[in-house]
């Protein structure tokens, strides 16, 4: 039985899993960098180790000072948390050598999944849906026009040494196969001297769609249910929520076969999830798997009532599943937002810098996953989220407005955040009809940009309440010319004038 | 003495009229208000305007510069005396392009592509800083004679700092 | 349809109130008394007006001032919140005369409910299970011995008249009836001058459980499973829990039952609390009923997964139930544990004050309600409670593992709180296996005082803490005495030694 | 300088043997700790011991007098320099009994019981206060004679403030 976890890693994931630990009684070692000493998972952890300088590649990502720290505070189980060295397949091969429970799949499953390549193909061994397309390049302009009445249109055409755009084409219609294809090629072959093309279905309103897995040790899989990610920028997930909006319960039902069959397909164990597009029609296909914790794994915690972290140390200590498959139900909708220290209305540049002040909202229905505390210094060498804000409603139309309200009285001051980002997204009417697809943050930048939206009352009032700050500022600032206190002007103009009222 | 406010980078007169504990009364260009304004944290303003309620929250960017958050959006005050009007006097009014390169935030040197002496066009990339895992570039905006590099690569930066200068 | 609520109530469940309506897209008017302009709901309403002086007697209970403020605001309804007016029937009363909508039952449902007698006899009349006793006073010896018999062993046998435990007499045994009602009424005679007695049913381990009722106006109504609210003192409830340890389906389903049955009885409208007084055979008793939201109310919210505050405000706009009984049910786990600001070493006394931090245990499972914020100076005029922590878990043992942690990492400093002594009611084994009685605290005093658990390490290493701190407020406070910034040897310490250590 | 500090009423000898940024050496007693101690916000320090972690947050009641809160328990630590050692030794070691009442919280006056000059017996009632709907009565342990009374019903006072002197 694990007494002692080692969590190699740092942020709110840290403190998320020391908080599962503390429920079990099981102990919590931190590890930290020099620039993390004043962070929160160090103050929270039962013991904590410097595991070096600043930067992550001296730090959170060396492997021998983890294993090193593991051994030497005697933690019998290590806990890696999401990023880092969550999904390195030395890494859980090495705690193994050493003795120490990896919190986390082997190194086959992840070296499986890892690889684009070899995991399409184990999917497709598994009888899970992938992208159709070739894996070939081809050539042969009739075999092309082949695969593409295979495969069904739309379809997207690319140049196999492509790159940029040039020898790529979108085929919709029919009529136009023979014509795209041929243009393809030779755009191909005059940009890089090569006509060669692969050939790809083309998902026209891609939602990202995952589903939350858990396996034991003794085969035993279950899934926990999807969660729609489809608002994203950068391919960076912003906003999460489950159930799907756009979700049916048959569709549901086979996704989450394949879901367990995928990771079944690598003999998982562990906590994991398996991505997949998905269209307007429901048609869905699998990306990728991760194979650890996701940063938006709490809707789930909210929405199937399970705690994944729990599980995850259960798994690890050789135990069985807890849950069949239909002891599992998904009980109302839970969103997610991530919390960024960044300039949403400047290309989501990082903004660090010291927090002064910071309030969360709290309340019916609000989880907060944060590290982030009032003075704290949010260090430049990390990724810039400041907290996870998730909350649970009845219903979805319940959950937004939930969200909405949190968001509005979620305040931090001193850095730039993305509070008020999120709370536009909130509002367009697209996000709360459901059927939004991957590209709606860019279909919606003019709706999601910062307006001035404070009235001229308003901002008056701001200015007097400046102003009424500068003077009593002065005032306190003032040096005192014969000794004594200073005299308040602002002070005395109170009291004078309480004297002529009365 | 008589002040001014700048917000949003407009001039209006304002003037406190009256004060009873946190009830004020305050003129700002032809608008009288009666406020219960009450500073209820270090910083943090509740004013009550005729019932209703605004929460305020100041960052001082000077003693006179205020940053005032008011939950939707941020507003630039700046209060206005007979100094700070000299000094905006003898700026001329006209803004002039910085002689500097600076970052709006803190982070760290990746690269520094110019030497000091060297003449630049407008648009050339000067430097690229990283912070949190994103790199920008910056660059120069007109074409500037590079006087003075005050880091070197791998330099942990703050924001608004200078980092390259020119003539 | 309501637009703007008046909220006629203070600290934190003014905020939960205001959260609904937010999340409803509702205005929320905050009135305040004169110690109360820096109180958070106050902040966090969007209108605030100031109703009197501190003495709740003449700011939250003036009906007058308040009825006034509605009408200047516009508020078309008042949320009382519980306490304060909430169950002032003159209060329901006048606010329909004015054309405002209470958002409460009517002057009849609280009238006949506030008065034990009146209760007692509807509840008997709709079939609702009562303490067995008699309601008139006895004062033939025979009579009282049949009445014994009929109620049953065993009983208290009280004076009329009485007070302060004279005349009164517990019977357990049946050869002890005849000398005990004897015995209590020649006491009686000899301290009152009166020889009549009461006889009542002695309920020996007293468990108090509550059902939570919904009920609209058009006759519907429903009940939201029990409460366990046995922890207490001073008949103050202290930690709630649902569902509750002791219940098992079949009463659970006769209690609900009979709550409906309880609140139909006066035609209820609104939510509201029906109590029963339960032995340890699942005995019930009906004990009161409370007539407005209860303080313990998120704990039911937690586990049915219903907003109560939102149904509420439907109700009062005379929507119908959005809920059938059978569409209900109960999802896990969930613990309420009051955090006071008291001394409970001495006594529970209150211990208001200025709060220099506050520190929420946040992440999976948590909810607070609170209005506290940093620098918060807790009224003296008002109740003390500063939170209510709830905890949901997957099951009971969950949920006490969470509240441990959630109690663990609660910070709050500048005031004595409960939170230590809250933590040690989770250790206590009596109440890990759950079969505690209203008697739980008094049985437990020894277990639940404040231990000295720090090790001598430890409070060396606080020692020295404290000694780090003074060196640096010494060099700090130093005076420069060349002018200069004051040289800090605590600082020079530092620069020497590593120095020397080069 | 030589110091010693009073640990929940007994004394050590402190000292701080070296100290590096957060890493400091110190001898308690005759024992030596290694610590790395640092103050991550304003009075809560974090230190580590041999891995192990612990918060304490404190709470000055004066300079030299701490109270510090270890989570499970407060601890109450006084720094004992030369000054302080004087002071106690002219105190003769015995605690007196207090020549006022006072109370530990803030409240609200009641009740008065007394008048000045009056004696009054051990166990008698001098003051009623409430605090948050609470009332606490307030008694001599001893017999004393009441010199002055600081207050009025319906006052509200502080914690720790006297109310009534006696003799």
């Amino acid at each position: 039985m694990i007494k002692k976890i080692l969590i190699a890693n740092r942020g709110e994931i840290a403190i998320r899993v020391m908080n599962s630990c503390r429920e079990m009684g099981i102990l919590s070692v931190a590890v930290y960098s020099e620039a993390d000493r004043n962070s929160l998972h160090v103050r929270y952890a039962d013991e904590a180790y410097c595991i070096g300088p600043a930067p992550s590649n001296q730090s959170y990502l060396d492997l021998e000072k983890i294993i090193e720290t593991a051994k030497k505070s005697g933690a019998d189980a290590i806990h890696p948390g999401y990023g880092f060295l969550s999904e390195n397949a030395a890494f859980s091969e090495r705690c193994k050598k050493e003795g120490i429970i990896f919190i986390g799949p082997d190194a086959h499953a992840i070296n499986t999944m890892g690889d684009k390549i070899t995991a399409r193909k184990t999917m497709l061994a598994a009888g899970v849906p992938v992208v159709p397309g070739t894996t070939e390049p081809i050539v042969d302009l009739d075999e092309a026009v082949k695969t593409i009445v295979e495969i069904g249109l739309p379809v997207m055409v690319k140049a196999s040494a492509g790159g940029g755009g040039k020898g790529m084409r979108l085929v919709e219609k029919e009529e136009d196969i023979l014509s795209s294809v041929k243009a393809a090629k030779s755009e191909a072959l005059a940009a890089f001297g090569n006509d060669a093309v692969y050939i790809e279905k083309y998902i026209n309103s891609p939602h990202h769609i995952e589903f939350q897995i858990l396996a034991d040790q003794h085969g035993n899989c279950i899934h926990l249910f999807e969660r729609e990610c489809s608002v994203q920028r950068r391919h960076q997930k912003v906003v999460e929520e489950t159930p799907s909006p756009i979700m049916t319960p048959e569709v549901r039902e086979e996704m989450g076969r394949h879901a367990v069959a995928a990771a079944k397909a690598v003999n998982y164990a562990g906590a994991g999830t398996i991505e997949f597009i998905t269209d307007d029609q429901l048609n869905y296909y699998f990306l990728e798997m991760n194979t650890r914790l996701q940063v938006e794994h709490p809707i789930t915690e909210q929405v199937v009532g399970v705690d994944l972290v729990r599980e995850q140390i259960n798994i690890a200590n050789g135990e069985k599943l807890r849950y069949r498959q239909e002891d599992l139900s998904q009980h109302g909708h839970a969103i997610e937002t991530r919390i960024y220290a960044e300039d949403t209305d400047n290309n989501f540049m990082p903004s660090p810098g010291k927090i002064n002040h910071i309030h969360f909202p709290l309340g019916a229905g609000v989880r907060h996953d944060t590290y982030a505390y009032n003075g704290y210094e949010i260090p430049i060498y990390y990724d810039p989220m400041i907290s996870k804000l998730v909350v649970w409603g009845n219903n979805r139309e319940e959950a937004i407005g939930r969200m909405k309200r949190a968001l509005g009285s979620y305040k931090i001051s001193g850095v730039k955040t993305s509070i008020p980002f999120l709370s536009r997204i909130m509002d367009v009417p697209d996000f709360k009809k459901g059927g939004y697809t991957t590209h709606f943050i860019q279909n919606h930048t003019e709706a999601l940009k910062s307006k001035d939206s404070c009235s001229e009352e308003c901002s008056d009032l701001a200015a007097i309440t400046a102003f009424v700050d500068f003077l009593k500022k002065q005032e306190r600032a003032k040096p005192a010319s014969n000794g004594k206190a200073p005299a308040s002007q602002w002070k005395a103009f109170g009291r004078k004038k309480a004297v002529t009222r009365l | 003495m008589s002040y001014e406010v700048n917000i949003n980078g407009e001039d209006r007169k304002i003037e406190i009229l009256s004060r009873e504990g946190n009830k004020i009364q305050a003129r700002i260009g032809e608008k009288t208000y009666d406020l219960d304004l009450m500073e209820v944290e270090p910083g943090i303003y509740s004013v009550l305007y005729q019932g209703e309620n605004f929460n305020f929250e100041l960052n001082a960017r000077s003693p006179k510069k205020y940053i005032v958050d008011t939950t939707d959006e941020k507003i630039e005050v700046e209060i206005v005396d007979a100094e700070s009007r000299y000094a905006r006097s003898r700026k001329g009014g006209e803004e002039e392009d910085a002689n500097f390169i600076s970052t709006p935030m803190p982070g760290q040197v990746v690269k520094i592509l110019v030497e000091e002496g060297q003449k630049l066009k407008g648009g050339e990339t000067v430097i690229i800083v990283s912070a949190m895992k994103m790199e920008s570039e910056y660059k120069v905006v007109k074409d500037r004679t590079v006087k003075e590099i005050l880091v070197k690569e791998g330099d942990n930066i703050d924001g608004d700092q200078p980092l390259v200068t020119f003539e």
